[in-house]
């Protein structure tokens, strides 16, 4: 997209994208990067784990059974966060032609699916207990399977199209498509909420969340972020041994590991 | 460098899948010539000219047009060129000539058409069928109906793939006389043929010698 | 050169209608397809008027979409098979401006007689008068949505055989939005009938958004999967 | 030679879902048509528990019958474009087994998954648990006579282009029964929950009159189409 | 009369639309023997193939095998005949190999398929190619893909129409050995076909003389 290269400015963002974004270079950083990562997600789910489940109090209305909330709402944040960050390595890819940013795009849709797909279940899980059902058609819930929708779309098309690079500039058109629809998504939702929905069911008649409640879900949501860079560098990299397999420098560091 | 053909071609690449099937490909082609891309089944002939006319993005190189990018020239250098693939582009439920027409209207800029659409049918001998719908057309009249949208456009780069294939003997020849007066009127022409044709004054171009050896 | 690219454009779009007019059933397809749906409804919930008429807005959204999704498939496909998109695509005119004539000869097809046949349906379905009109509106803003963003989908699904039932899928989230403002703004009129402006207006500010968006995009997807 | 007839059609049988695996999405398209149709509704609709229970059976057997119809596109279009089908025609064995062994593969591909995923989805719709097993048991029934009466259309269809609206509109029709004795079957074992049975069995018959009937008239119908 | 030819056709008529193609149409074919169909764009050889293979009903007149009219036996006759088309017949979804497995096993009889499937592919020059999906061949790959099954179904009547399409010189050379083995096997072939090729002992058949003057 030659059209782009005329800004002085985005040239040289560009040219360091080229740089840094190289898949060889990538695949040994993020073999470094990995081991602390996952240390910092390890010791983040500890200490999380042990102010959600014993440090902090049971819900005087809810007993115990709130505790669920220390996994549902950061996965449910992390499924809306994740579309965006792969729509943004999609358009990258796209639009200056990077390689890499597909691949991390593509290694991000099924963990974003993942939390999605999470968020839903311990949703309903916590659902049956306190609305007495297992699923409500209310603005949150259904936003939520149409964000699953549109992950599972992008995986399917990723799929069906075996030319890794029209697969990745496809999917990314989609990507692109589907984040002006995710605002919309939302707001469009409230409002149909507010016309029908009984207030008794919404979530916002939630009692005040307390500091003791809080401090362990932000542990949490930490926990699941960082949870998230740790699986996407992983994934990550065997994308691009898969791409790259015909490389001298994957069939050389392959060979060396037989 | 700019080079001073008309339309060149510098180090291209280009790949399918994860291979890459050429690489380093120059040629050049000025005003009057016409070469013949040679090559055995899957060398990668159509890629090379969808390439070419901007089909498909290139892995390297670059192809000029008067000597600017024909990437950056976009609808520009679209309007020099015919392009004639495998596929013959014709629409089952247009009638031959309706085809004819729509083709001028959509692709011809301005009032530049060379020759009108009952004289263009006539030359490919699809006179007596203007007005059948495409579907009903057999496999060589299809071609004709594609190759006549040649004749419609008024387009100095031709690029053809395999333009031969179902045309019968009568058909092959006038073909070739076609391309020859388009020779002759300045045109330039890149032609995929398996099928041996008369065209004097073509040149042959062997895209094997810019492929690796297959892996 | 200005002149010459409206030509274009009106020949795309003409040469389309003239296309689906000579495939004759096509012209109707989409159209019955949406009175099917819409009668099936009524069959398979039982006869009650008062459980009709809760439904109808939202039955007869759901057809209307379901019908254009279906569609689309149309709208590429068969430009791709015999090669006419090609060509298109090595036409002297901006890729986008020759799209956006393609989809709103789809639109003409489709959405038009759909919006036009509406209130019949209504009637079958026990949508009360007062309701009818915003019905008719809210499909006349919403459909040319659904054509404008469908395209891109269908454009991206290009030669991935199983094209067809892929199309749904990636097409049925993004209808969503369209979905919920159009049949609120009937639902509305059925009931007080005051909200249902602001949900047309919200139709009309999203057509406007797609329109400038759209075409852009299903060209951009055209190239990539003709790459 | 009996075994050669057996083994062609386990060929095809087999061949069949391993084109689909390939397609690897494919597997699932229909699937989560089928689910994203049945969410549609409730957006459409609005979230009140008691309408939706209503609609549920009619809505669930509704998305089944669309999600079916979709598919069946696919089950001669791309065999009829690469000439696969040409070539079927002339093969030694009779072609209504082949074909017979085709419409299978499309069931388990379609029906069958969906079926299975069902409950789920009778769950978001607020069914009354008593009446899953009915609902299940009705796609286990129905689904194939959707795939088996599809077939014909399907075929006759064929080269005709915008086949894919025309299929529809043929088809719809002809499922109207299967609908209405589905949709009851899921009503009444959600209401009393002993008419049920009655439908289930009436389905069944259905059934077996189908099995014996349709291979032969689709295979008819591939004749005409690629005459 | 019955003919004692292997296969004979007798006073063939077949029309498209409603214009009737040719008519009075006769020829007779012996085992080792083949017979090359010409004729100019348009006037009806694909349509005399497909009616000859049993694809579509002619207008009038019989088509014998072994002296029996092959609308009677139906499957019997088409466990005789291979056709190629001017489509492929290969799936874009199955390798290169499980298209031909397929073909063994939907299409052979019993166990007489008369070349493997590697050997098949190895003869046709696609022996590299036999893991990679069909949808990935270019046009001379796919065309040579569908010549195989030639090659692993032991049929005796060969019908092929425009075979040469998109091959390359050297398989138009091997193809046309190949068409003579299968003669030196007394197998039959009916081939139609715009380009030259060479095989000794194939008859021409002008379709020619049985059209009417185009109307
Ligand atoms: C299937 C069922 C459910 C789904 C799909 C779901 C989905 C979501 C989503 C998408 C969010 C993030 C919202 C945002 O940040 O904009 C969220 C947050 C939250 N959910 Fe759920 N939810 C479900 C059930 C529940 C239940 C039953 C409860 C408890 C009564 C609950 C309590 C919360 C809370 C407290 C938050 C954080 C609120 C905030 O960000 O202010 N959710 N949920
Ligand atoms: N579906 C159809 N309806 C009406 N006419 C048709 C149809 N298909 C073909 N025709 C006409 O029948 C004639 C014979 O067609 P056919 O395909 O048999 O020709 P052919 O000899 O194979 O030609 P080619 O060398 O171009 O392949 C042609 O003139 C064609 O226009
Ligand atoms: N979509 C694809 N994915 C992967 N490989 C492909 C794809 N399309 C083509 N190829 C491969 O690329 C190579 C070049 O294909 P191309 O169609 O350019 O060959 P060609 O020279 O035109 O051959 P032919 O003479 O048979 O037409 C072939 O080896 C083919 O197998
Ligand atoms: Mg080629
Ligand atoms: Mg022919």
């Amino acid at each position: 997209m030659g059209e782009f290269g005329g800004f002085a400015g985005v040239s040289r963002l560009i040219k360091f994208i080229h740089k840094y974004g190289a898949p060889k270079r990538f695949y040994r950083l993020a073999g470094r990067l990995v081991p602390w990562f996952a240390g910092v997600t390890a010791l983040l789910f500890v200490v999380g784990l042990y102010l959600g489940l014993y440090w902090a109090p049971p819900d005087y209305q809810q007993g115990d059974a709130y505790r669920i909330m220390f996994v549902h709402v950061p996965n449910a944040w992390m499924s809306m966060m994740a579309y965006v960050i792969m729509a943004s390595f999609a358009a990258t890819g796209y639009i200056w032609n990077v390689r890499l940013a597909d691949m991390l795009a593509k290694a991000t849709a099924p963990l974003g699916a993942s939390f999605t797909l999470t968020a839903l279940v311990t949703g309903s899980l916590w659902g049956k207990p306190m609305w007495g059902t297992w699923w409500v058609w209310d603005a949150r819930l259904t936003s939520e399977l149409i964000l699953f929708f549109l992950y599972v779309g992008y995986m399917a098309l990723q799929a069906s199209i075996d030319d890794p690079r029209r697969a990745a500039h496809a999917s990314a058109i989609l990507a692109i498509v589907g984040v002006v629809n995710i605002p919309i998504i939302h707001y469009s939702v409230y409002w149909w909420h507010t016309l029908h929905q009984p207030a008794s069911l919404t979530l916002t008649s939630q009692p005040k969340i307390y500091i003791t409640m809080l401090i362990p879900l932000i542990v949490m949501s930490f926990a699941f972020m960082f949870f998230y860079f740790t699986m996407l560098l992983v994934r990550v990299r065997s994308e691009i041994l898969v791409r790259e397999q015909r490389t001298d420098w994957v069939r050389k560091l392959v060979g060396s590991k037989q | 460098m700019t080079s001073h053909s008309l339309f060149s071609v510098r180090g291209l690449a280009c790949a399918r899948g994860d291979r890459t099937l050429f690489a380093g490909l120059s040629l050049q082609l000025d005003a009057g010539e016409a070469i013949h891309v040679r090559g055995p089944n899957g060398l990668g002939k159509t890629t090379l000219l969808r390439a070419l006319c901007g089909l498909s993005r290139p892995l390297r190189g670059d192809v000029r047009w008067r000597g600017e990018r024909t990437s950056d020239l976009a609808e520009e250098f679209a309007a020099e060129v015919a392009y004639v693939g495998h596929l013959n582009g014709v629409q089952g439920e247009l009638t031959a000539a309706e085809n004819l027409e729509r083709a001028i209207r959509v692709f011809a800029r301005g009032p530049d058409a060379a020759l009108g659409v009952a004289a263009a049918l006539d030359r490919v001998g699809l006179a007596r069928l203007a007005g059948k719908p495409a579907r009903h057309l057999s496999q060589g009249q299809k071609r004709r109906l594609a190759l006549a949208r040649l004749l419609v456009l008024r387009r100095p780069l031709w690029i053809l793939d395999e333009p031969f294939t179902a045309l019968d003997v009568a058909a092959v020849a006038s073909l070739s006389s076609l391309i020859g007066e388009h020779m002759a009127g300045g045109g330039l022409a890149l032609i995929v043929s398996h099928q041996a044709f008369e065209l004097p004054g073509i040149r042959d171009f062997d895209l094997a010698q810019f492929c690796k050896v297959r892996s | 050169m200005k002149g010459g690219l409206l030509s274009a454009m009106a020949a795309v779009f003409t040469r389309e209608l003239l296309v689906f007019w000579r495939r004759s059933t096509e012209v109707m397809t989409a159209l019955v397809f949406f009175v099917i749906v819409t009668t099936l409804f009524p069959l398979a919930v039982g006869p009650e008027r008062h459980e009709l008429m809760l439904m109808a807005p939202g039955v007869l959204w759901v057809a209307a979409l379901l019908a254009t999704t279906l569609s689309l498939n149309h709208l590429f496909a068969s430009d791709y098979q015999d090669g006419s998109l090609e060509q298109l695509l090595v036409s002297p005119y901006p890729l986008s401006a020759l799209v956006f004539a393609k989809i709103a000869a789809h639109w003409v097809l489709t959405g038009l007689p759909l919006a036009l046949l509406s209130p019949l349906l209504a009637v079958q379905m026990a949508l009360p008068t007062k309701a009818i009109g915003t019905l008719v509106g809210s499909l006349l803003l919403g459909t040319p949505i659904l054509s404008l963003i469908g395209a891109v989908p269908a454009a991206l699904t290009l030669g991935v055989r199983g094209g067809g039932v892929l199309v749904s899928l990636l097409v049925l989230p993004l209808y969503t939005p369209v979905l919920i403002f159009g049949a609120e703004a009937v639902a509305a009129s059925a009931g007080q009938g005051f909200a249902s402006v602001a949900h047309l207006s919200l139709l009309g500010a999203f057509l406007a958004v797609v329109v400038s968006f759209a075409p852009w995009a299903s060209s951009a997807a055209l190239r990539v999967s003709l790459d």
